[in-house]
C-alpha cells in the first residue's frame, strides 16, 4: 500500500510537469514549416535517393547509420538470448499439430514467404521495408515451428543456418556502407557513391537502398527466428 | 576526409559479426582474431588522437549536410573519452582470453557490440542516434552480466536491465520533446536554440535528461541496481561495467546540459549536481562499509567515485572540469585494476569469509591490488590522489571548501574499508595454495597497476592535456 | 479538435486496453490486452498516415509481441511440463 | 496551464506513459512489469507518430498531385525505436525465463522471500 501511495505522488509529479511541458510544443504544421530537415528531404528526398517511399529513404539514406545501429541492436539481442540458454540446444517436441494443419500450412507458406519477399523489395516504392518484411518471414518459421513441431525447425533451418544467415546479412550492410568509401565518398553515401538512382517508382530506384534492405530483412528474419527459437527450446541445462 | 571517425565503430562491429564464422570453422582461432582486433582497435585509436592537430573535425555520414543526415563529430572531449574507452576495453578483451572459456563465442559478439555502441556514443553528433548508441550499449552489457548464468547472476542482470529501460525510455522521451520543439535533431543546432524553447518544456527535458543519466551512472537515490549488476559478473565485466561503461552516462552529462543550459538553468543544474555528486559520495562510501562481499565493496565504491566525478561538474569551474575528466580516467585505471587483480587471487566466492588469506596465494596480484586500493582511497604517491587533490582544490577555489571536506571524508571512509579488505586478504592464519597467473591476464594487470601510478608522476602533464580540452567545452 | 470521432475513439480504447493490462491479475488477459492494444495502435498510425510504422507496430506489437509473451508465460507456469 | 493541448492524443500520451509507469513501480510479477515498460514505450511511439501529422496530410509516399506529406523523420524514428523496443522485450522475457528457472517463480515478493 505504502509502495503504491509513493508511486502515485511519483506519478502525479512526472504527469504535471510533462504535460505542462507537452502543452508548449509548437503544431506540427509550425515546425515542419521551420525545420530544415524536413523540408530538405519532402522537396528533394526522391531527386536525391531515387526512393518514393520517404520513410525508406530517411532510414536507409539519410540516417543509415541509425539503422546500421538498430540491426545491430537485434544482433546483440539475438546473441544475448543465445548466451542465456547456452547448452540447452535440443528439440522440444517432434510431433506438431495435426496433419491437416501441416498441409495448409505447406500450401500457406510460400505465400507468407512472397509476401514477405515483396514488402522487403519493394520497401523503396510502398510501405514496408526491410524491417518489416524480416518479421514476416521470422513469423513463418515460427509458424513452422509450431505446426510441425521445433523438431522440424532443429532439423532443416538449425541454429547454424540462421547465425550464418544473420551475420551475412550484418555483414553485407556495413560492406554496401564501406563501397561509399571505396568510391572516394563517405560511409553509407548512396547515389553519390555511383549506385543508380533509376526512375523512382521502379523496382530498380533508389540505388543501394534495396540491397539495404534485403540485408536487414535477411538479418532481422535470422535474428528474430534464433530468439524465438531459443526462448522455446527445452531446457537441459 | 580521414575516414577514421567512422572506422572506429565499424571495427569492432565486423569484429562481433566475424565471430560467429569463425566460431563455426574453429574455436581454436579465437586468440589470434581477439588480438588482432585489439591490435586494430589500438592503432585505428592512436590515429584518431593523435593523427592530426585536435581541432574539431565533422565526419557527414553518407555525405549528407549535418542538419539532414548523421554527422560525427570528433572534438577534444570524444578525444578524451575514446582513449579511455579504448585502453579500458582493449585490457578487459585480454584478460577475457584468459578468464572466459572459448566456447563463449556470443560473449565475445556482445562485448564487440558493446565496444562500437560506446565509441558511437562519444562520437556522433545526433541526438537520435545517440539514444541508438545508448541502447546498444545497454542491450550488449545485460546479458554480459549474467555471463554466469546463476540465479543471483541473472536476477542482478534483470534488475539492471529494469532500471536501464527505464532510464533509456527517459531519455527518448525528451529526445522526442527537443525534436517536436526544434525540429532538429543535430547537437550542436541544439545547443544554440535550446534557450529559444519555452520554459516549462526545457525544464521538463531537462529534468528527465538529469533523471535518465543519473539512472545510467547511478547517482545516489537511483543507485540501487548497480552493486549487484557489478559483483555479480565475471572480473572483466566488471572491470568492464565500472571502468568504462557508466563513464559514457557522465559523457553525455557533460555533453548535454552543461551545453544545453545558459543562464539560471546553468545555476539550478550546477546546484542539483553538486549537492547529489555530495550525497554520493558519502552514501557510496557508507553502503561500502557495510557490505560482506569483496566484489559488493568495490563495486559500492563506484557509485562514490561517480560522485566524485559529478562534484568537478557541479564546482562548474575549468579546474573542476579537468578533476572530474582526470579522475574518470584515473578510476577506469584503478578500478579495472582492482576487479583484474582480484579476479586472479580469487577466482569464484568473493564473500569475506571465502577469500580470507587468498592474496598470499597470489602475492604479485595481491600487491597490484594494493596499489589500485590505494590509488582508490586517495593516498600519495598514486593517481587517485592526484585528482582528488585537484577536485579539492577546485571546490576550495570556488569558494565552496564544505566540498573538499566531503571529499575528505569520502577518503577517511574508504580508508577504513580498504584496510579491512586487506586485513582478510592477507589473513596469516588460513593456509593457502599458489595460485598460477597466466602470462596474458599477468601483463594485463601489470599495466593497470603501472597507469595508476602514471597517473600521478604524470599527473601535470595530463591535466595540462585536459585544461586545453577544457577551455574548449566551456 | 482536430481529432476525428474515429480517432477518439481509438484513442479512448487504447487507454482501457492498457488499463486494463496493468491492472487485471490475470497475466494471460495482460498480454492478449497488450496485443488488442498493439493492433489498436497500428490502426491509430494508419490514422496519422504513417503505413510504414503501422506495419510495423501490427507485424511486431501485435504479432511477434503476443507470441514472445505467450512463450514466457508457457514457460514459466507448468514447470514440470517444461523439464 | 494545459488549456493549450489541443490534441487529445497527448493526453493519451501522457496517460499511457503514466499508466505504464505505474505498473512499473507496483506490480511484482516480472511479466507484468515487462507490460509496463511496453506499454511506456508505445506511449513514446505513438507521441512521435502525432508529431509528424498534421490533418489533410498524406502518407509520405510521394507521387503526382499531393502537396502536403506528414514529416517522415520522426516516422523513420518510430521504426527505429519500434525494433528496439521488440528487441529489448524479447531479450527481457528471457531474463524472466531464466529467473524462473533458478527461483521456479516470477513474483518478486517470492523472489526476494527465496533469497533471504
Amino acid at each position: 500500500m505504502i509502495r503504491k501511495s509513493v508511486a502515485l505522488v511519483i506519478l502525479a509529479i512526472l504527469g504535471l510537469l510533462v504535460m505542462g511541458g507537452l502543452a508548449e510544443l509548437p503544431l506540427p504544421a509550425e515546425r515542419m514549416s521551420e525545420s530544415v530537415t524536413s523540408r530538405h528531404i519532402l522537396s528533394e528526398g526522391v531527386s536525391d535517393t531515387g526512393a518514393v517511399n520517404l520513410v525508406t529513404a530517411v532510414l536507409f539514406d539519410y540516417r543509415g547509420f541509425d539503422t546500421l545501429g538498430e540491426a545491430t541492436v537485434i544482433f546483440a539481442a539475438a546473441a544475448g538470448v543465445v548466451l542465456l540458454f547456452f547448452r540447452h540446444d535440443l528439440p522440444t517436441s517432434r510431433l506438431g499439430l495435426s496433419s491437416l494443419a501441416k498441409r495448409s500450412i505447406m500450401v500457406l507458406a510460400p505465400f507468407v514467404f512472397v509476401t514477405g519477399l515483396y514488402i522487403v523489395m519493394f520497401g523503396h516504392v510502398t510501405p514496408g521495408g526491410g524491417f518489416q518484411g524480416g518479421v514476416v518471414w521470422a513469423t513463418l518459421t515460427i509458424l513452422l515451428c509450431i505446426v510441425y513441431g521445433t523438431a522440424f525447425e532443429w532439423r532443416f533451418i538449425n541454429t547454424r543456418t540462421k547465425t550464418l544467415l544473420e551475420s551475412l546479412g550484418a555483414i553485407a550492410f556495413i560492406l554496401l556502407g564501406l563501397v561509399g568509401i571505396y568510391r572516394g565518398d563517405f560511409f553509407l553515401s548512396n547515389i553519390a557513391a555511383g549506385f543508380r538512382a533509376g526512375v523512382p517508382g521502379e523496382l530498380t530506384s533508389g540505388g543501394a537502398i534495396p540491397l539495404l534492405n534485403l540485408a536487414i530483412g535477411l538479418k532481422v528474419a535470422a535474428g528474430l527466428a534464433l530468439i524465438f527459437y531459443n526462448m522455446v527450446k527445452k531446457d537441459v541445462g | 576526409m580521414s575516414h577514421l571517425p567512422v572506422m572506429i565503430i565499424i571495427w569492432p562491429l565486423i569484429f562481433a559479426f566475424l565471430t560467429p564464422l569463425v566460431d563455426m570453422v574453429s574455436l581454436r582461432y579465437r586468440k589470434h582474431v581477439v588480438i588482432t582486433f585489439v591490435v586494430g582497435q589500438l592503432v585505428l585509436v592512436g590515429l584518431l588522437i593523435f593523427g592530426d592537430s585536435g581541432g574539431t573535425t565533422y565526419y557527414p555520414l553518407g555525405g549528407w549536410a549535418p542538419e539532414i543526415g548523421i554527422v560525427m563529430v570528433v572534438d577534444g572531449l570524444s578525444r578524451i573519452f575514446i582513449m579511455l574507452i579504448a585502453v579500458g576495453t582493449s585490457l578487459a578483451m585480454l584478460y577475457s582470453l584468459a578468464d572466459i572459456p572459448d566456447k563463449e563465442s556470443k560473449y565475445y559478439v556482445l562485448f564487440g557490440i558493446l565496444i562500437a555502441g560506446m565509441f558511437g556514443l562519444v562520437l556522433t553528433g545526433d541526438l537520435f542516434n545517440l539514444y541508438v548508441f545508448i541502447e546498444l550499449t545497454s542491450l550488449a552489457s545485460f546479458p554480459l552480466v549474467a555471463i554466469q548464468r546463476e540465479g543471483p547472476a541473472v536476477r542482478a542482470g534483470l534488475r539492471y536491465m529494469i532500471f536501464t529501460v527505464l532510464s533509456s525510455l527517459m531519455v527518448l522521451l525528451s529526445i522526442i520533446l527537443v525534436y517536436g520543439a526544434l525540429g532538429t535533431l543535430n547537437m550542436e543546432e541544439i545547443g544554440r536554440q535550446l534557450v529559444s524553447i519555452p520554459h516549462e518544456l526545457r525544464v521538463l527535458i531537462l529534468a528527465l535528461w538529469i533523471v535518465g543519466l543519473g539512472l545510467k551512472v547511478a547517482v545516489i537515490p537511483l543507485h540501487s541496481w548497480l552493486p549487484p549488476a557489478h559483483a555479480e559478473a565475471k572480473s572483466p565485466v566488471s572491470a568492464l561495467l565500472s571502468g568504462v561503461l557508466i563513464k559514457t552516462g557522465l559523457y553525455m552529462i557533460i555533453r548535454l546540459p552543461l551545453l544545453m543550459s545558459q543562464g539560471k538553468d546553468e545555476m539550478m543544474i550546477q546546484f542539483i549536481l553538486i549537492n547529489i555528486a555530495a550525497v554520493t559520495i558519502i552514501g557510496g562510501h557508507l553502503l561500502a562499509l557495510g557490505q560482506r562481499d569483496v566484489k559488493r565493496v568495490l563495486a559500492c565504491s563506484s557509485i562514490a567515485h561517480m560522485g566524485y566525478i559529478v562534484l568537478g561538474l557541479g564546482i562548474g569551474s575549468l579546474l573542476g572540469l579537468v578533476g572530474t575528466l582526470f579522475h574518470a580516467l584515473n578510476h577506469m585505471a584503478m578500478k579495472s585494476g582492482a576487479f583484474f587483480s582480484l579476479g586472479q587471487m580469487v577466482k569464484d566466492h568473493y564473500d569475506f569469509d571465502s577469500v580470507q588469506g587468498k592474496g598470499r596465494g597470489a602475492p604479485w596480484m595481491a600487491a597490484v591490488f594494493l596499489i589500485c586500493c590505494i590509488s582508490l582511497i586517495g593516498l600519495p604517491p598514486l593517481g587517485g590522489f592526484a585528482s582528488k587533490w585537484i577536485l579539492g582544490m577546485a571546490a576550495v577555489e570556488a569558494g565552496q571548501p564544505i566540498y573538499a571536506g566531503v571529499i575528505a571524508l569520502g577518503t577517511f571512509l574508504s580508508g577504513l574499508y580498504y584496510a579491512n579488505i586487506f586485513r582478510i586478504l592477507l589473513n596469516p592464519d588460513v593456509s593457502v595454495e599458489s595460485v598460477k597467473t597466466r602470462w596474458l591476464s599477468a601483463g594485463v594487470v601489470g599495466v593497470t597497476g603501472f597507469l595508476c601510478v602514471v597517473g600521478f608522476f604524470a599527473a601535470t602533464w595530463i591535466t595540462d592535456l585536459i585544461k586545453i580540452v577544457a577551455i574548449g567545452i566551456l | 479538435m482536430h481529432e476525428s470521432m474515429l480517432t477518439g475513439i481509438l484513442l479512448v480504447f487504447l487507454l482501457v486496453t492498457a488499463v486494463f493490462a496493468v491492472a487485471t491479475r490475470y497475466v494471460l488477459h495482460a498480454v492478449l490486452s497488450l496485443s488488442i492494444f498493439g493492433i489498436l495502435l497500428s490502426v491509430l498510425f494508419v490514422m496519422y498516415q504513417a503505413p510504414d510504422v503501422a506495419m510495423a507496430e501490427a507485424v511486431v506489437g501485435a504479432g511477434l509481441m503476443t507470441a514472445l509473451f505467450v512463450v514466457t508465460i508457457s514457460k514459466t507456469t507448468n514447470r514440470d511440463d517444461s523439464a | 496551464m494545459w488549456g493549450e493541448i489541443v490534441d487529445f492524443a497527448y493526453w493519451v500520451v501522457v496517460g499511457l506513459f503514466l499508466i505504464g509507469f505505474f505498473g512499473v513501480l507496483t506490480d511484482t510479477n516480472l511479466i507484468k512489469i515487462a507490460i509496463g515498460l511496453n506499454i511506456m514505450e508505445a506511449s513514446l511511439l505513438l507521441l512521435l507518430v502525432r508529431l509528424a501529422f498534421s490533418p489533410g496530410d498524406s502518407p509520405p509516399i510521394v507521387s503526382e498531385g499531393i502537396l502536403n506529406y506528414a514529416d517522415p523523420v520522426p516516422q523513420a524514428l518510430t521504426l527505429t525505436a519500434i525494433v528496439i523496443g521488440a528487441s529489448t522485450t524479447a531479450l527481457l522475457l528471457s531474463f524472466i525465463i531464466k529467473t524462473y528457472k533458478y527461483y521456479g517463480s516470477v513474483d518478486l515478493k517470492e523472489i526476494r522471500r527465496m533469497e533471504r
